[in-house]
C-alpha cells in the first residue's frame, strides 16, 4: 500500500482543492509537501513490490532497476518547485489562478511519481498519460496567446505521442503474453533482423516516448512550451517529465542484447538533436528558450547513450544488470540526475531573476550561481558533467570500431554546444537583468503582478537547494564511493581529462564572444523550427479549410438518406398524379367491369389449360 | 349441437326483437342481443375444440334436401372473430349512438341491419350449401349498405348504392356458377360437391364464375371500387363491422370453394394469379393509403391493402394441388392467414372504432386537425397505436404471427417473392400508421411555428401546413375536443390489447386449426387436445 | 415455476408495469409517478444484482420459457453476456429516471414520456435477456416502436421530421431482420443462442444462404448500431430531450443494435463459422469505416448533442469491433467496451442536458469558461469525454486496450491502425471542448438566459442535484471501471469471463 | 342442340349483355336494370336445369332456388330504388360517377366517356 500512497498523496491533497477552508492548504505548502513521501520512500527504500491486481489492468508498482533513481529525482525537483511555486505565490508572482495551478500541479506530481515505480505496461501508460495530459494546464497556465499556442502544440503531440506508444504497447503487450516491462524487453531481446513486429514496436516506442523526449524532429513542443509555462512548472518539465521519455525506453528495450541497427538509429537521431539544439537555440533572446534547446540537446546526448546501450552486446545477461555494473548505463543515470538538477535549477533561477528587481550585487550571485550550473552540464571538470561525459565515452568505445571512434571524436564537440548555449544564457539573463525589460509576451496582469512582486524566501531556497545539489552530490557521491567506476572515472585521467574538460568549454566561450561581438543586440530570427512549424500549420489550415468546404462536409454525405429517397419517390410529379389517376380508373365500372371479364377469362384460361 | 342454428337465429330474433322496440331500448335490446350470441359461440366452440367438426341437418334432412350447418375449426375461428368484434362494436355503438341527436337518430335502425347482418355472418360460417351461402351472403351484403347509408349523407347515399350493385353483381356472378355447378353435378351441399367435381368445362367455369363473384364481394385489388368510400363514409361502428368483418365472410367462402369444393381442379398459375392480385392489392392499397389526408379514407384503404395478404395463401397451397398439403409449410400458411384475418379484424375495427372516437372528438377527420391528440387523447393514441403495430405486424402482436407464419411458408415452400412483398407492405402500413400518430404529437401551442422543418419531406410539409394554419385566426383558440364516452375508447383499446394477447396464445388455435384438415402440425411442438377428431 | 424462471420475468416486468400503470396517471401526479418509477427502477436493479450474485457465484441458471406454439419458444435466459447489458441498462435506468425526473421539472406531458421511458427499458432488457433470436427480435422491434414517440417527444416540425427519419431507418432495418430471422428459421429451424455459435454445427446450412442471411441480420442490426451509410438516424434524434438521448446512446437503442451484432456473430453463427464464410471481412471494412468516419463528422459539429452523436457512431463500433475481431481478447474488449461505452457517453448526455437545462447552451462555441461557472458538471463532462478519448485511467482506454490486442493477436493489424486514428480523431473533437470550458475566460456569451440565472452571469451556478446525483454517479462508474479494471466483477473482468466461455448457455 | 343449351346459351347471352350494361351504363336506373337482367339470365339457367336429367319429373331443388332468388332480386332491387331516390332528391341526378365530376377529379376522363349518358335522362 505504500507505494499507492505515495502516488496517491498528491491527489489527496488535490482533494483538499475541492473545499474552501482546506483549499489554501493545498494550493500552498501542499505543493511541496505532497512528494515528501515519495522523496522519503526513494531514500528509505520501499520493501515487497506492490502487486494490484484490481487496479487497472493487474498493476505492479516497485523501484525495478531505475525506479528508485527516478523517483528520487522527480520528489527533489518536484518539492523544489513546489517550494518555489508556493513562494511564489506567497510573494504574489506567481500569477493567477493559483488553485487551478495547484490542481494541475498536483495531478501531474502524481503521474510522474507513479511512472517512475510502475512496472507494467498499463499502470505506466495510466501514470504516462495523467503526467502528460495535466501539464497541459501547467503549460498554458499564463493564458497568454503564446502560451495557448505552446500549449495547443503541446497538446497536440501528446496526443499522437501517447496514441503511438499505446499502440507500441499493444503489441508488446500481445508479443509478450505479459504486460511486464521485465517480460517486455526479453520479448524485444530476441528480434530479427527486417520489418517485422518487433521493429514496429521499436519505431512506435521511439516515436512516443520520442515526442515526450525531444528527439531530433518531434521537439518542436519544447522551446515553446518550455518558456510559456510558469517557472516552476518549467522546471519539472525540463528536469523530469521529459527524462520519462527516457525511462520509458530504458524499462521498454532490451539493453545491451547488441540490437546494433536500432542503438545507431537512436545514436545518430540523438546525436543530431544534440548538435542541432544547439545550433538552433543559442540565438535566441528568451532564455528560458535557450534552456528548452539546451534541454534538447542535452536529451540528445541521453538518447544517444541510451542507443549505444542497445547497440553494444553485453557480456552479461541483460537481466542481472545491476546499476554501477556498467559504466555507460550507471553514466547515463548520473546524466539523468545531473541534467535534472542542473536544468531545474536554472529554470528557477531565471525566474527568481525575472520575479524581482534585484540590486546588481544580488543580481551577480544569481547568475554566479547560474553560470555553475552551467558548468556542470557543459561537462567541467570535477564536476557531475565530466563524469557523464567520461560514461559516454566509454560507452562509445564498445561499439564496433569505426562507429567508436567517430563518435569518441565528435563528443566534445557537443560540449562546445553546450558551452556556447550556457554562454548565451547567462548573457541573455544578465542582459535582462540589467536592461531590466518586461517580457514582452507576459500576460498584462501576470506582468502587473510581477512588478508588485517581493521575493519569497522559498524561491531561493529552492533555487539554492538545488544548486548545492548539482554541485556537491557528484564529488560527495566521489568521497563517498571512492572504489566504484565514478572514482575511476573522475580520478583516472588526470590531466588529460582536465584539458578534455576544459577545452571544449573554451572553444565554447570563445564562440559566444565572437557572435556576441558581430550579432550583439540583433533581432531574434526564426528558427528552423519555426519554420517547419509554421509551414505545417499552414498546411493544417489549409486542410482544414479544404475539408470544411469539401463536399464530405455535408451534413448528408456518407449515409444513404431514407427519407430522402423516400421523399423523393413519394413526392415526385409522377407519384403525385400516377396513383391518382390510376386509382380514379379503378372507381369507374367499366375499367372494373373489363378487368372483371379479362379476369374471369384469364381464370379459365390458366385452369383449362393446367387441367389439360 | 343444435347450437350452431342458434348462432344464426339469437342475432335474428335480437334484429326482430329491436324492430319491434321503440328508444333506448332498442339499444339495450341490441346489446343483450349481441352478448348472447357471442356467448352462444363460446359452448360451440368448445365443443368443435373436443370433438372436432360438427354436422348437422336441420329438421333432420338430409343433404340434397335439408339444409345442413357444419362447423371446424375454420369456421370456428371465423365465428370467435365475429364474436368478439360484434360484441365490442355493440357496447361501442352503445355509447356511440348515445351521443347527440344525429347519432340518435340512427340507432333504431342500426341495431336491427346489424343483428340481421350478424345472423347472416355467422350463416355463412356454419352453411354448407353454395346456395344457401348466395342467399346469406345477399342477407349480409343487403345489411352492409343498409349500414352504410344510415348516415344517409349524399356521400354514403352514393356510395352505398355503388356497393350495392357491386355485391348485388357479385352475388349474380356467384349465382351463376352455383348454377352451373348444379346444372354439371346435381348437388349444392359442397361435401357432394367435392365428390362430384371433374375436370369438365362447365365446372371449371363455374369455379371461374363463383371466384370472380367473391372476389368482388371481397374487394381484391381491381374489384376493390366500392370499398373505400363505403367504409370511409360509414360511423364508425359501422366501419368496424364493414372492415373487420364482413369483408372476411367472402374470403371464407373463398376458402370453401377452393379447398373444399375444387382443390382438384385447381392451378397453380390460378393460384399464382390470385396471389399476383393479393401482392398488387398488400402494395397498392398501402401506397395509397400512405397518401390519404383523411383519417378514415387512410384506414379503409389500409383495408385493401391487408386484404391482398390473405390471397398468398391460394398461391402458396396450389402449386403441387393435394400434395402441398403434407408439407409443413401448408399449415403455416394456413395459420398465418388465419392469423391474418383476426389481426386485421380485430386491428382494423380497433382503428375505425378509434378513428370514430377523435372524429366524434374534434368533429373531422382530417388527419391535419389531429394536433396534439396524443397529450388530449391518450387512450385513443395508444389504441391507433397498438393497432397499427398488429397492423404493421410488429411484435407482440396477432398480427407479428400471422406475418411470421406467412413469411416462414413462403420461404419454406420457395416462393420467396411473397416474403418480399410481406416486407415491403409491412414498411408501407408502418409509413401510414406513423403518418397518423406523427399527426397525433404535432404541440397545440406550436411553439415554433416559425421554425421551418429542415428538409422539405411530406410530414414536414404537412406539419408546415399544419403550422400556418395554426398562425392564421385560429391561433387564439385551439378547437375544443368535444368529450367522448369513456365506454367507446375503452371498447377500441379492448380491441387492440387483444390483438396483443391473441399473439401470446397462438398454440390454441394452430391446434383447433390444423387438426381438422389434416394438416401435419408445422412444429415439433405438442399439440393441446386430441388430434383428430372424426371428419365427416 | 421456481425462482430461477420468475426472476427474469420479474426484471422484465418491474419496467413493463411500471410503464402501463403511469400511462393511467394523471398528468398531475407527479409524486405518484416517480415513487412509482423509481420503485420499478429499484426493483430492477434489485433482481439484476439478485442475479448476477446467483449466476457468477452460485453457478445457477435463470431462464423462463414459454412455448408461442408458433415454432418457437420465447425464452428470456440470463448469461453473462446478457447480465452485462441488464446491469447496464437496469442502473442507468434507475439514473436517467432520476436524471428526467429533475430535468423535466414542469414541462407538459410527462406521463407518457415516463410511460414510453419505462417501456423503452423493458425492451431493452429484453434485448438483454432474450435467450434466441425470435425473442430478441420481438423485443428489438418493440424497442422501436416505444422510442418513437421518445423522440417526436416535443412534436416541434424537428422533432418529427427527426422521428420520421428514425422510423424509415428502423423500419426498413426491420423488415430486413424479419426476413433473415425468418429465413433462418427456415433454414436452421429453432435454436438457442449458444456461445461460440450454432450454424457452425449444422451440416444442412449452404454457405451462400448463410451469407445471405448473415447480410440480412446485419442489415438489419446495422441500423440501430448506427454503421456507417445507416447512421443519418442517430444525429436527426439529437432533438429529442437529453434524458432521451442519454438513453438511446447509452443503453436502449444503439446498444441494442451493437448487442445483437454481438449475438449474431458469436453466439448465433460463432466467430469461427462466420470466418469460415468470409463474412466477417465485409463487416470488419464496415465497422473500421464507421468507427473512423464517425470520427470524422464528429469533428465537424458545432453543436454538442450533435458531437456526441456522431461520437456515439464511432464508439458504438468498437463494440462491434470486438464481435469481428478475431482474438478473444477483442471480444473482451468489445463487451467491456458495451459497459464503458454507456456509462461514459449516458455521462456526456447528462452533461449536456445540464448545460441546456440550466443555460440553454446548445452549441461548443458557447461553452467558453464553463468550467467556472459549473466546476461540477464540468469535470463530470471532462472525466467522460477523457474516457472516450481513451485516456487513461478513464474506462475508455481499456477497452481500446483489449480490442487493439485482440486485433494483433489475431494477425489483424489494421484495427491498431484505426484504433490509432480513431482515437486521434476523438482527441480532436473533444480536447477543444475542455480546453474552451476550462481555459478559456467566461464571456458571459450564454445560449440565452437560462431559467434561473441572469443572461451573462458569470458566477457559480450549478445544476439542481437531481440532475447532478446521476451525472456524478455515471461519471463515478467510468473512473471507477478503468480505475478498478483488473477487479475480478469490473466490466472487463465479467468480459473475460463471458468470452472464457463461462456462464454461456448450457 | 338439346334444349338445355338453347337455355344455356340464352341464359349467357342475357348475363352478358347484363354484365355489358351494367359496366357502359352510367346511369344508375340503368344499372340497376342491368343487374336485373343478369339475374334473368342467372333464373332461365337455374330453372333449365330442373328438366337437365330428362328424368319423369321437374327437379324441385332449382325452382325453390329461383323462387328465393327472385325475391332476394327484388328485395335488392327495391333496396337499390329506394337509394337511388333519396341520391336523386339529395343531388339532383342520378349518376354516380358523375359525382366525381362535380367535384372536379376526373373531368378529362369523364368527358370521354361520358357519350353514352345524357345528362338530361331523368328518374322515377
Amino acid at each position: 500500500m505504500i507505494w499507492l500512497f505515495v502516488i496517491g498523496f498528491p491527489l489527496l491533497t488535490c482533494c483538499l482543492l475541492g473545499h474552501a477552508r482546506t483549499r489554501d492548504l493545498a494550493a500552498g505548502p501542499g505543493l511541496w509537501l505532497a512528494s515528501f513521501p515519495a522523496l522519503g520512500l526513494a531514500l528509505v527504500g520501499g520493501g515487497a513490490p506492490g502487486v494490484f491486481p484490481a487496479l487497472f489492468l493487474e498493476t505492479t508498482l516497485h523501484f525495478g532497476l531505475y525506479g528508485r533513481f527516478f523517483l528520487l529525482l522527480t520528489s527533489m525537483l518536484w518539492t523544489a518547485a513546489g517550494l518555489f511555486a508556493w513562494s511564489a505565490a506567497q510573494s504574489g508572482s506567481g500569477g493567477r489562478d493559483q488553485f487551478r495551478f495547484a490542481f494541475f500541479f498536483l495531478v501531474t506530481l502524481s503521474g510522474n511519481l507513479g511512472v517512475c515505480v510502475a512496472q507494467d505496461l498499463a499502470s505506466f501508460y495510466v501514470f504516462f498519460a495523467m503526467m502528460s495530459f495535466a501539464a497541459y494546464g501547467l503549460i498554458i497556465h499564463d493564458q497568454t496567446p503564446k502560451a495557448l499556442h505552446a500549449g495547443k502544440i503541446y497538446l497536440i503531440m501528446t496526443v499522437i505521442g501517447e496514441v503511438l506508444l499505446g499502440a507500441a504497447f499493444f503489441y508488446v503487450g500481445v508479443m509478450a503474453d505479459s504486460l511486464l516491462f521485465a517480460d517486455a524487453a526479453q520479448t524485444l531481446a530476441s528480434a530479427e533482423a527486417g520489418w517485422n513486429r518487433n521493429a514496429l514496436v521499436f519505431s512506435l516506442a521511439l516515436v512516443g516516448f520520442g515526442i515526450k523526449a525531444g528527439v531530433l524532429g518531434l521537439h518542436l513542443w519544447l522551446p515553446l512550451a518550455h518558456p510559456a509555462a510558469p517557472t516552476a512548472a518549467s522546471a519539472v518539465l525540463s528536469g523530469v517529465m521529459i527524462k520519462i521519455g527516457l525511462l520509458g525506453w530504458l524499462q521498454l528495450f532490451p539493453l545491451f542484447a547488441g540490437q546494433e541497427s536500432w542503438g545507431m538509429v537512436m545514436a545518430w537521431l540523438g546525436l543530431a538533436g544534440a548538435v542541432y539544439a544547439a545550433a538552433a537555440g543559442f540565438a535566441r533572446h528568451d532564455p528560458k528558450t535557450i534552456l528548452a534547446y539546451s534541454s534538447v540537446s542535452q536529451m540528445g546526448l541521453m538518447i544517444m547513450a541510451v542507443g549505444f546501450a542497445l547497440a553494444v552486446g553485453g557480456p552479461w545477461a541483460w537481466d542481472g544488470l545491476a546499476l554501477g555494473a556498467d559504466p555507460l548505463l550507471s553514466g547515463l543515470l548520473v546524466f539523468v540526475l545531473v541534467h535534472g538538477l542542473a536544468k531545474a535549477s536554472l529554470f528557477l533561477g531565471v525566474g527568481l531573476a525575472k520575479a524581482a528587481r534585484w540590486s546588481r550585487s544580488q543580481a551577480r550571485l544569481i547568475l554566479v550561481g547560474l553560470a555553475a550550473a552551467g558548468l556542470v552540464l557543459a561537462g567541467a571538470p570535477f564536476t557531475g558533467g565530466a563524469l557523464v561525459k567520461q560514461a559516454l565515452k566509454s560507452g562509445a568505445g564498445q561499439l564496433s570500431p569505426i562507429w567508436s571512434d567517430f563518435f569518441i571524436a565528435v563528443l566534445p564537440l557537443t560540449a562546445v554546444g553546450t558551452t556556447l548555449l550556457m554562454a548565451m544564457f547567462l548573457w541573455r539573463v544578465w542582459w535582462s537583468m540589467s536592461v531590466n525589460v518586461d517580457l514582452p509576451e507576459t500576460h498584462p496582469e501576470t506582468a502587473q503582478d510581477f512588478e508588485s512582486a517581493k521575493t519569497g524566501l522559498g524561491m531561493v531556497v529552492a533555487w539554492g537547494g538545488l544548486l548545492i545539489l548539482v554541485l556537491g552530490v557528484v564529488p560527495l557521491a566521489f568521497l563517498a564511493l571512492p572504489g566504484s567506476w565514478l572514482g575511476m572515472g573522475l580520478a583516472a585521467e588526470g590531466w588529460k581529462g582536465l584539458w578534455d574538460g576544459l577545452w571544449p568549454i573554451a572553444l565554447g566561450l570563445a564562440a559566444t564572444g565572437l557572435f556576441l561581438r558581430f550579432n550583439q543586440g540583433g533581432p531574434e530570427a526564426n528558427g528552423l523550427d519555426d519554420l517547419v512549424l509554421a509551414a505545417v500549420e499552414r498546411n493544417a489550415a489549409r486542410l482544414h479549410a479544404w475539408w470544411w468546404s469539401s463536399p464530405y462536409c455535408e451534413p448528408a454525405c456518407g449515409t444513404i438518406n431514407l427519407v430522402a429517397w423516400s421523399d423523393r419517390i413519394l413526392q415526385s410529379s409522377w407519384m403525385q398524379t400516377v396513383p391518382d389517376r390510376i386509382e380514379r380508373r379503378l372507381l369507374y365500372w367499366h375499367t372494373v367491369g373489363v378487368l372483371f371479364v379479362g379476369f374471369v377469362l384469364v381464370f379459365l384460361a390458366v385452369t383449362w389449360w393446367s387441367g389439360r | 349441437m343444435t347450437l350452431a342454428a342458434w348462432m344464426i337465429l339469437v342475432p335474428f330474433m335480437g334484429g326482430v326483437a329491436c324492430l319491434l322496440l321503440r328508444g333506448r331500448a332498442v339499444a339495450w335490446v341490441g346489446l343483450a342481443a349481441s352478448a348472447a350470441t357471442a356467448w352462444t359461440c363460446l359452448p360451440l366452440l368448445r365443443h368443435v375444440w373436443h370433438s372436432g367438426p360438427v354436422r348437422i341437418d336441420l329438421g333432420g334432412w338430409a343433404a340434397p334436401l335439408g339444409i345442413g350447418l357444419y362447423l371446424d375449426g375454420l369456421g370456428a375461428m371465423f365465428l370467435l372473430l365475429t364474436a368478439i368484434v360484434g360484441l365490442l362494436v355493440g357496447v361501442y355503438a352503445l355509447a356511440f349512438f348515445g351521443r347527440g341527436r344525429e347519432y340518435a337518430r340512427m340507432e333504431p335502425y342500426f341495431w336491427p341491419v346489424w343483428l340481421v347482418l350478424w345472423g347472416g355472418l355467422n350463416g355463412v360460417y356454419l352453411s354448407v350449401d353454395v346456395f344457401n351461402v348466395y342467399v346469406l351472403l345477399e342477407m349480409v351484403g343487403l345489411g352492409a349498405v343498409g349500414l352504410t347509408v344510415l348516415s344517409g349523407t349524399n356521400d354514403s347515399l352514393v356510395a352505398g348504392l355503388r356497393y350495392l350493385l357491386a355485391t348485388m353483381f357479385g352475388s349474380l356472378i356467384y349465382l351463376l356458377g352455383v348454377a352451373l355447378l348444379y346444372a354439371q353435378t346435381g348437388h349444392l351441399d359442397i361435401f357432394l360437391l367435392a365428390d362430384a367435381v371433374d375436370g369438365s368445362l362447365p365446372v371449371l367455369v363455374a369455379f371461374g364464375l363463383m371466384t370472380g363473384g367473391l372476389l368482388i364481394k371481397a374487394a381484391l385489388l381491381p374489384f376493390h371500387f366500392w370499398l373505400p368510400p363505403a367504409h370511409a363514409g360509414a360511423p364508425a361502428p359501422v366501419s368496424a363491422i364493414l372492415s373487420g368483418m364482413v369483408t372476411k365472410a367472402s374470403f371464407f367462402l373463398l376458402l370453401r370453394i377452393w379447398f373444399v369444393v375444387f382443390p382438384d381442379v385447381t392451378a397453380p398459375v390460378a393460384g399464382q394469379l390470385l396471389g399476383v392480385l393479393g401482392a398488387a392489392a398488400v402494395l397498392w392499397g398501402s401506397l395509397q393509403a400512405v397518401r390519404q389526408t383523411r383519417l378514415k379514407l387512410l384506414v379503409a384503404y389500409s383495408t385493401v391493402g391487408q386484404l391482398g395478404y390473405l390471397f398468398f395463401l391460394f398461391a402458396l397451397l396450389t402449386p403441387a394441388g393435394g400434395e402441398a398439403w403434407s408439407e409443413g409449410w401448408a399449415s403455416m400458411a394456413w395459420t398465418g392467414t388465419v392469423f391474418h384475418v383476426f389481426s386485421h379484424g380485430l386491428a382494423k375495427a380497433a382503428l375505425f372504432m378509434a378513428a370514430g372516437c377523435l372524429v366524434l372528438a374534434m368533429g373531422t377527420d382530417e388527419l391535419a386537425a389531429m394536433r396534439d391528440i396524443a397529450g388530449r387523447l391518450p387512450v385513443v393514441t395508444f389504441t391507433l397505436g397498438v393497432a397499427g403495430v398488429s397492423l404493421m405486424g410488429l411484435p407482440p402482436s396477432v398480427g407479428f404471427v400471422a406475418k411470421w407464419m406467412l413469411l416462414k411458408a413462403s420461404l419454406a415452400s420457395g416462393q420467396w417473392w411473397w416474403a418480399v412483398v410481406i416486407a415491403m407492405g409491412g414498411l408501407l402500413t408502418a409509413a401510414y400508421v406513423f403518418k397518423i400518430l406523427s399527426f397525433t404529437f404535432v404541440p397545440v401551442g406550436g411553439h415554433d411555428a416559425n421554425a421551418r422543418p429542415k428538409a422539405g419531406p411530406k410530414a414536414g410539409r404537412n406539419v408546415d401546413q399544419g403550422a400556418n394554419e395554426h398562425q392564421g385566426p385560429k391561433n387564439s383558440g385551439v378547437p375544443e375536443l368535444r368529450p367522448v364516452p369513456a365506454l367507446m375508447t375503452l371498447a377500441a383499446l379492448t380491441l387492440a390489447a387483444l390483438c396483443v394477447l391473441f399473439g401470446f396464445r397462438a398454440e390454441e388455435v394452430i391446434a383447433l386449426l390444423l387438426r381438422d384438415m389434416g394438416l401435419e402440425p408445422p412444429f415439433d411442438a405438442v399439440l393441446i387436445g386430441n388430434i383428430g377428431g372424426d371428419r365427416p | 415455476m421456481t425462482m430461477t424462471s420468475w426472476l427474469p420475468l420479474i426484471v422484465l416486468c418491474s419496467s413493463l408495469f411500471t410503464g402501463l400503470i403511469i400511462f393511467l396517471l394523471p398528468e398531475e401526479r407527479s409524486g405518484w409517478r416517480t415513487a412509482l418509477n423509481m420503485t420499478g427502477a429499484t426493483v430492477k436493479v434489485v433482481g439484476v444484482f439478485v442475479m448476477a450474485w446467483g449466476v457468477l457465484v452460485q453457478g445457477a441458471v435463470y431462464e423462463a420459457r414459454f412455448t408461442m406454439g408458433l415454432g418457437f419458444d420465447f425464452v428470456l435466459h440470463v448469461d453473462l453476456l446478457s447480465l452485462a447489458f441488464v446491469s447496464l441498462s437496469s442502473n442507468l435506468w434507475f439514473l436517467t429516471t432520476l436524471y428526467a425526473v429533475g430535468y423535466l421539472e414542469g414541462s407538459r406531458n410527462r406521463s407518457r414520456f415516463f410511460g414510453f421511458f419505462s417501456l423503452c427499458v423493458t425492451a431493452s432488457t429484453g434485448v438483454a435477456l432474450a435467450g434466441n433470436l425470435i425473442t430478441f427480435f420481438i423485443f428489438y422491434e418493440f424497442l422501436t416502436l416505444v422510442t418513437y414517440p421518445l423522440v417526436i417527444h416535443q412534436g416541434t416540425p424537428q422533432a418529427l421530421a427527426a422521428g420520421r427519419t428514425y422510423l424509415w431507418y428502423a423500419m426498413s432495418a426491420g423488415a430486413l431482420l424479419f426476413l433473415g430471422v425468418v429465413g433462418l428459421q427456415t433454414l436452421a429451424g429453432p435454436f438457442d443462442f449458444v456461445s461460440g455459435g450454432v450454424l457452425g454445427g449444422m451440416d444442412d446450412v449452404g454457405q451462400w444462404e448463410a451469407r445471405v442471411i448473415f447480410a440480412l441480420l446485419i442489415c438489419g442490426l446495422a441500423v440501430k448500431t448506427a454503421f456507417v451509410p445507416l447512421h443519418g438516424w442517430l444525429p436527426a434524434a439529437m432533438v429529442a430531450p437529453a434524458p432521451v438521448s442519454a438513453l438511446l446512446h447509452a443503453v436502449a437503442v444503439v446498444k441494442a443494435g451493437a448487442f445483437g451484432v454481438l449475438r449474431v456473430v458469436q453466439d448465433v453463427f460463432g466467430k469461427d463459422f462466420a470466418a469460415q464464410i468470409g463474412v466477417l471481412e465485409p463487416l470488419a471494412a464496415v465497422v473500421a469505416a464507421t468507427i473512423l468516419f464517425g470520427s470524422l463528422r464528429a469533428l465537424m459539429q458545432n453543436e454538442l448533442k450533435r458531437r456526441l452523436a456522431y461520437s456515439t457512431v464511432s464508439q458504438v463500433s468498437y463494440i462491434a469491433l470486438g464481435a469481428v475481431v478475431l482474438g478473444p481478447l477483442a471480444t473482451v474488449g468489445g463487451l467491456a467496451h458495451l459497459v464503458h461505452q454507456g456509462i461514459m457517453k449516458v455521462t456526456l448526455f447528462f452533461c449536456a442536458g445540464i448545460f441546456a437545462q440550466s443555460r440553454n447552451i446548445h452549441r461548443i462555441d458557447q461553452m467558453d469558461g464553463l468550467g467556472r461557472t459549473m466546476p461540477v458538471t464540468m469535470a463530470l463532462f471532462t472525466i467522460a469525454a477523457l474516457g472516450m478519448i481513451g485516456v487513461p485511467p478513464v474506462a475508455g482506454f481499456v477497452s481500446k486496450w483489449y480490442l487493439a490486442q485482440g486485433g494483433i493477436q489475431a494477425g489483424q493489424d489494421w484495427v491498431v491502425a484505426v484504433l490509432v486514428l480513431s482515437s486521434l480523431l476523438n482527441a480532436a473533437y473533444f480536447l477543444p471542448i475542455l480546453h474552451r470550458a476550462w481555459f478559456r475566460p467566461c464571456s458571459g456569451n450564454l445560449g440565452g438566459p437560462g431559467p434561473e440565472t441572469a443572461s451573462g452571469s458569470c458566477g457559480i451556478w450549478e445544476a439542481p442535484w437531481m440532475l447532478l446525483l446521476p451525472t456524478l454517479a455515471t461519471a463515478f462508474f467510468s473512473l471507477a471501471a478503468g480505475v478498478f479494471a483488473g477487479w475480478e466483477w469490473s466490466p472487463l473482468g465479467v468480459a473475460e469471463l463471458i468470452s472464457a466461455g463461462r456462464g454461456a448457455f448450457p | 342442340m338439346t334444349t338445355f343449351l338453347v337455355y344455356s346459351l340464352t341464359a349467357a347471352l342475357l348475363a352478358g349483355l347484363g354484365v355489358h350494361g351494367l359496366i357502359t351504363r352510367r346511369h344508375l336506373l340503368r344499372q340497376i336494370m342491368a343487374l336485373n337482367v343478369i339475374a334473368g339470365g342467372v333464373f332461365l339457367l337455374l330453372i333449365s336445369t330442373a328438366y337437365r336429367n330428362q328424368g319423369d319429373f321437374a327437379d324441385p331443388v332449382p325452382q325453390a332456388m329461383v323462387l328465393t332468388g327472385i325475391v332476394v332480386a327484388i328485395s335488392s332491387t327495391a333496396f337499390a330504388l329506394a337509394l337511388l331516390r333519396r341520391i336523386y332528391v339529395a343531388q339532383g341526378q342520378a349518376q354516380d360517377e358523375a359525382q366525381d365530376e362535380a367535384q372536379g377529379q376526373a373531368q378529362m376522363d369523364a368527358q370521354a366517356n361520358d357519350v353514352s349518358t345524357p345528362r338530361d335522362e331523368s328518374t322515377p
